[in-house]
């Protein structure tokens, strides 16, 4: 056990990256709040960037933008976790916009923001 | 048993007072002042009174008696809704153990010999500012290595303003006139938000223009420092917005309307579309592209790498500000 | 491993707790730009630059703001409908 | 490198494309432009599937000045040539055979916008068909979720709303978990080009190392697939999704989407992971009893159905199922009768919404099993392709859907142990529950009423009768040609890897 949470230790990031994911997850299937669901799921997708980032990061070495006089690659962390990552925030945020369009549209519609009594009006109503 | 539930439900539903008991409390309360009166009239109008009160309140009680019902009757979905909630946690628990075990077994932290810090890393820093131009490898990567994804992701982004389009789109004009919903939206907005408000003006005129200028700047110099068209954008975007927030839609919409919105994606995104399709088509069939990297450095350099984050940055910007007003009125 | 990250970790982990367990909307939307801001500082200490400025312009930024403009467009809405309700 | 081999980019780059100009176009010009871009993909596609018969094997399609690990790849092989050219003929179809009741069903002023994500599902089911690398899928995979979520909810009802909010938050947990699985493959093999991935994931898998880590990325991989194809435990936004969205896009959504998801776990597990690792593995048990509870339950779904649009989307649960179930299996023989099936139905389910959607029209707008007595008789064409469709779901011989069951039957005969016997088993008890529901429809439907009917002209919209006797062509015809189809799968599937 003991062994267990020293290597842990040794991978911080990567270990609170995990936590985050299951804190996020536990949010989004907790709360019945749509608005809560969505930050869950924003809190995810963060912890799944900082995990990506954590791989591509090598102690002691600078961000990779040329600097003069180095210029091999022993100087620079790995770039390509930094684009990947890039791309999921943007996507992140975009998806983030549409929920919270159809959350306007459906509080709008049922007066509420829980989705399981959306789930029971809507099983009452016909067509 | 059931006077609990009662409690229990009127907390739920109606706060901490019951309606029934704050009607009694109002009507003991008039009583006395009302029965001073001796006329005939008053006491028919404090008897009609009475009688809607009444009526109310045994109306009020009926639903709390429905709900009730429906209470204990759905009082087998409670169970199965704490049941369901511990479930979750253990399972969460149940992932996160597994998923921290399993990283335990992943190569070590920032070792630089791991299997990620390959040969493709290698050449992505070393040879990238040869090959592509940019300083930034990054920029370099994501904008002439990997721009297939990158194509994809801006394309995400427009898929999304469409969605968000779609769903909160109101229809502003018919016929030549402003429709209904349009015109109660633009009256909800007035209503809802701060008019004149004289700080934020004075703040917004002489932060915009700087917000504006740095978006452009973290744009222009996507290739060089650290940066390019999505962080730029969203700068950018957020300038518009707090423009918007202080001055109001009426001078936002002299530079800034629905069409100004589709043309500036259109042309953004079908000039990446197109700059990427040659460069596609000249690599996969072998042919020169005859397209030059420039001085290592230089702002007009670094081949297609400048047009495309400028393309992005537009788009970023515009989605940003039309998802902004989408939200707050229901149109740009 | 710098104390620096080790303490920005550590409000990572509260500030994500934090947001989770908030019972209003409102501050559990701020909680998570705090976060989000963390998020950019952890990824300098990381040495990606570019996601640092990406996440404090999108993230919380940008994603901020739309979620502040949500809660008020929701309000709005429920105030709207209560008149209705009170004619 | 011939012009013929540009195909794969050209229809990616052409969806793409078109996608992006619609919104600026006017709503008439923006529906062609969507039905004259698929059509256009589907004849070059025709052009292109000789080709790749004649060429044998695969090419790679670089996308950029750079060789593959640096840059951006596509593959095409003989599988993604045929499936991409089955997916979008039933595209083109759905489109067309929807586009009336779409006319009705949506705002005016926002149909453009529906083409839009029309042409954005094209493009990424092309791309999760032909890409070559796993961040690519990735990014697509967001693309299509998007689109898809918008087309579910094009036609704005409380049904459609709250199931496309279900989909989204589910469909972003299942992205999430495929990004956490790509991050670890990553992690472990330093690639993201799939042929690369695959060397060295063999390569620990001949020493014994990393063997927790690569079982959990196929978990992961599963599971998000299967949360974004509606597999059963996941499928609670399903029936209202594909029952109340308008036909075209229960169509697209059923037959395209959750089919070009399904292909790229399939892909995964021979290009990426590599199939003899995978089938080793405890994690495609998970696959092989999702599918098996989804055959199950998703048909006693279906039977308790009292509307006919609910009830095919369920059956669409339990036919995902056994695609499921098959790959789970964890052989070739069943892989390829599980890609047969695919094809298939995909012709068949989107055949079976577009034809349910006027005969409902027919019997005073009412989905209800009640209302649709006779209904067979009042419109004929749509009343037909039903039958017909029904009648190859349940596997009655010279139809399609006759050889995917035989083709099921000698892949489970050749599994080993319990899992032969289960997947029989299963086999036979959704090919009674399957018959047992569809029959029942179709009896219905010509089931005199009691009171008198009015009969719709014979051809009542030109549009939908061609589309519908396109539809029902194809669906008899495949049936006549499914020796050639499996042999082209198998060829396609030893290509593959």
């Amino acid at each position: 056990m003991g062994d267990f949470l020293s290597l842990l230790w040794t991978h911080l990031d990567v270990t609170v990256a995990i936590l985050l994911f299951g804190i996020g997850f536990t949010t989004l299937l907790l709360y019945h709040n749509l608005i809560k669901k969505i930050i869950g799921l924003n809190i995810m997708d963060t912890a799944t960037f900082l995990f990506l980032t954590s791989q591509g990061f090598i102690t002691g070495r600078s961000a990779p933008v040329l600097t003069e006089g180095v210029e091999t690659a022993a100087g620079y962390v790995n770039p390509i976790p930094s684009g990947l990552v890039l791309t999921g925030i943007v996507v992140s945020v975009s998806v983030t916009a549409v929920m919270l369009a159809l959350t306007i549209r459906l509080y709008r519609r049922y007066h509420t923001l829980d989705i399981d009594s959306m789930t029971l009006m809507m099983k009452g109503e016909d067509e | 048993m059931k006077k609990r539930i009662a409690e229990v439900l009127r907390r739920r539903f109606y706060g901490d007072e019951s309606p029934l008991d704050t009607d009694m409390v109002a009507s003991l309360g008039e009583q006395p002042q009302s029965l001073t009166r001796s006329s005939n009239e008053a006491l028919e109008a404090l008897e009609g009174v009475r009688e809607v009160r009444v009526q109310r309140a045994q109306e009020q009680e009926h639903e709390m008696y429905r709900q009730i019902h429906k209470w204990s009757y759905s009082s087998g979905v409670k169970i199965i809704q704490r049941l369901y909630r511990m479930l979750a946690v253990i399972t969460c628990c149940g992932i996160i153990m597994f998923l921290l075990w399993t990283v335990n077994t992943l190569p070590p932290f920032g070792d630089p010999g791991n299997p990620d810090n390959n040969e493709v890393a290698a050449r992505y820093v070393e040879q990238g500012p040869e090959e592509t131009g940019a300083v930034n490898m990054v920029t370099g990567m994501i904008l002439d290595y990997r721009a297939f994804d990158t194509f994809g992701e801006t394309t995400v982004l427009f898929a999304a303003a469409c969605s968000a389009l779609f769903l909160l789109k109101l229809n502003d004009h018919k016929d030549g006139k402003p429709t209904q919903s349009w015109l109660e939206a633009e009256y909800a907005d007035r209503f809802h938000e701060p008019k004149n408000d004289q700080i934020l003006q004075f703040a917004a005129r002489l932060l915009v223009p700087i917000i504006l200028l740095f978006g452009f700047y973290v744009v222009v110099n996507g290739h060089i420092t650290p940066g390019g068209g999505f962080s730029g954008g969203a700068i950018m975007g957020a300038g518009l917005i707090l423009y918007l927030n202080a001055f109001g839609f009426k001078k936002t919409e002299r530079f800034f309307t629905y069409r100004t919105f589709q043309w500036v994606t259109f042309s953004a995104l079908i000039t990446y579309a197109g700059l990427k399709s040659y460069s596609f088509y000249t690599g996969a069939n072998h042919l020169e592209s005859g397209v030059s990297t420039g001085t290592l450095g230089n702002i007009l350099s670094a081949g297609f790498i400048l047009p495309l984050n400028i393309c992005v940055g537009l788009v970023v910007m515009c989605t940003m500000y039309v998802f902004y007003t989408l939200i707050r009125k229901g149109g740009v | 491993m710098t104390a620096l990250t080790i303490i920005v970790l550590g409000f990572l982990l509260t500030c994500a707790v934090a947001t989770c367990l908030a019972k209003d909307l409102l501050v559990s939307v701020i909680i998570f730009m705090a976060y989000s801001l963390l998020m950019s500082i952890l990824w300098i200490l990381l040495q990606s630059p570019d996601l640092a400025i990406t996440e404090a312009a999108v993230g919380a930024g940008v994603t901020g703001i739309l979620f502040f403009i949500t809660l008020k467009k929701l309000h709005a809405i429920k105030v709207k409908n209560n008149e209705e309700k009170n004619r | 490198m011939q012009l013929v081999q540009n195909v794969p980019f050209f229809s990616i780059m052409l969806s793409m494309v078109s996608a992006i100009v619609t919104p600026v176009l006017p709503r008439r010009a923006a529906k062609w432009l969507s039905v004259g871009m698929v059509s256009v993909v589907v004849c070059l596609h025709i052009w292109f599937l000789p080709f790749m018969v004649s060429l044998g094997g695969s090419y790679t399609y670089m996308m950029g000045h750079f060789p593959a690990p640096w840059g951006n790849e596509l593959r095409a092989g003989l599988l993604e040539a045929l499936i991409a050219l089955a997916l979008s003929i039933v595209m083109l179809l759905s489109q067309l055979s929807g586009m009336n009741k779409l006319q009705r069903q949506i705002d005016p002023p926002k149909q453009g916008l529906f083409y839009v994500m029309c042409n954005l599902v094209m493009a990424g089911m092309l791309t999760l068909t032909y890409t070559n690398d796993l961040f690519t899928a990735y990014v697509f995979i967001e693309i299509l979720a998007l689109s898809s979520c918008a087309l579910m909810m094009a036609r704005q009802v409380g049904h459609t709303m709250v199931a496309s909010m279900r989909y989204m938050i589910l469909s972003l947990l299942g992205s999430g978990l495929i990004l956490i699985a790509i991050a670890l493959t990553y992690n472990l093999t330093g690639h993201l080009l799939m042929e690369n991935i695959r060397a060295v994931i063999a390569q620990y898998a001949a020493d014994g190392e990393y063997a927790l880590p690569i079982s959990v990325i196929i978990g992961l991989f599963i599971a998000g697939i299967a949360i974004k194809c509606g597999i059963f435990p996941f499928h609670m936004w399903l029936p209202d999704a594909y029952g109340y969205s308008t036909s075209a896009a229960s169509a697209v959504l059923s037959s395209v989407v959750s089919k070009a998801y399904f292909f790229l776990l399939v892909k995964i597990f021979y290009r990426v992971i590599g199939i003899n690792v995978v089938m080793s593995d405890m994690a495609l048990n998970l696959m092989l009893v999702l599918g098996v509870l989804s055959m199950i339950l998703g048909s006693i779904g279906a039977i308790r159905c009292l509307d006919i649009r609910r009830m095919v989307a369920y059956s669409s649960v339990s036919q995902m199922g056994y695609l499921f179930a098959w790959v789970g299996l964890g052989s070739t023989v069943g892989v390829a009768a599980a890609m047969f099936h695919l094809v298939v139905h995909a012709l068949c389910k989107s055949m079976l919404f577009l034809s349910v959607s006027p005969l409902c029209d027919a019997s005073g707008d009412s989905k209800r099993f009640v209302d649709l007595r006779g209904a067979g008789y009042r419109y004929v064409i749509p009343g037909i392709a039903f039958t017909l469709g029904s009648l190859s779901m349940v596997g009655i011989p010279i139809l399609g859907g006759f050889f995917s069951k035989i083709f099921f039957a000698e892949a489970a005969i050749s599994g080993a142990g319990w899992v032969r016997i289960t997947l029989l088993a299963a086999l036979a008890l959704s090919t009674l529950l399957n018959a047992l529901y569809f029959m029942h429809t179709v009896l219905g439907l010509y089931r005199r009423p009691k009171k008198g009917f009015v009969r719709q002209p014979f051809i009542k919209s030109r549009l939908t009768a061609v589309t519908l006797s396109v539809f029902g062509f194809i669906n008899l015809t495949i049936g006549f040609f499914a020796k050639d189809i499996i042999n082209l799968i198998t060829t396609g599937i030893q290509n593959f890897a």
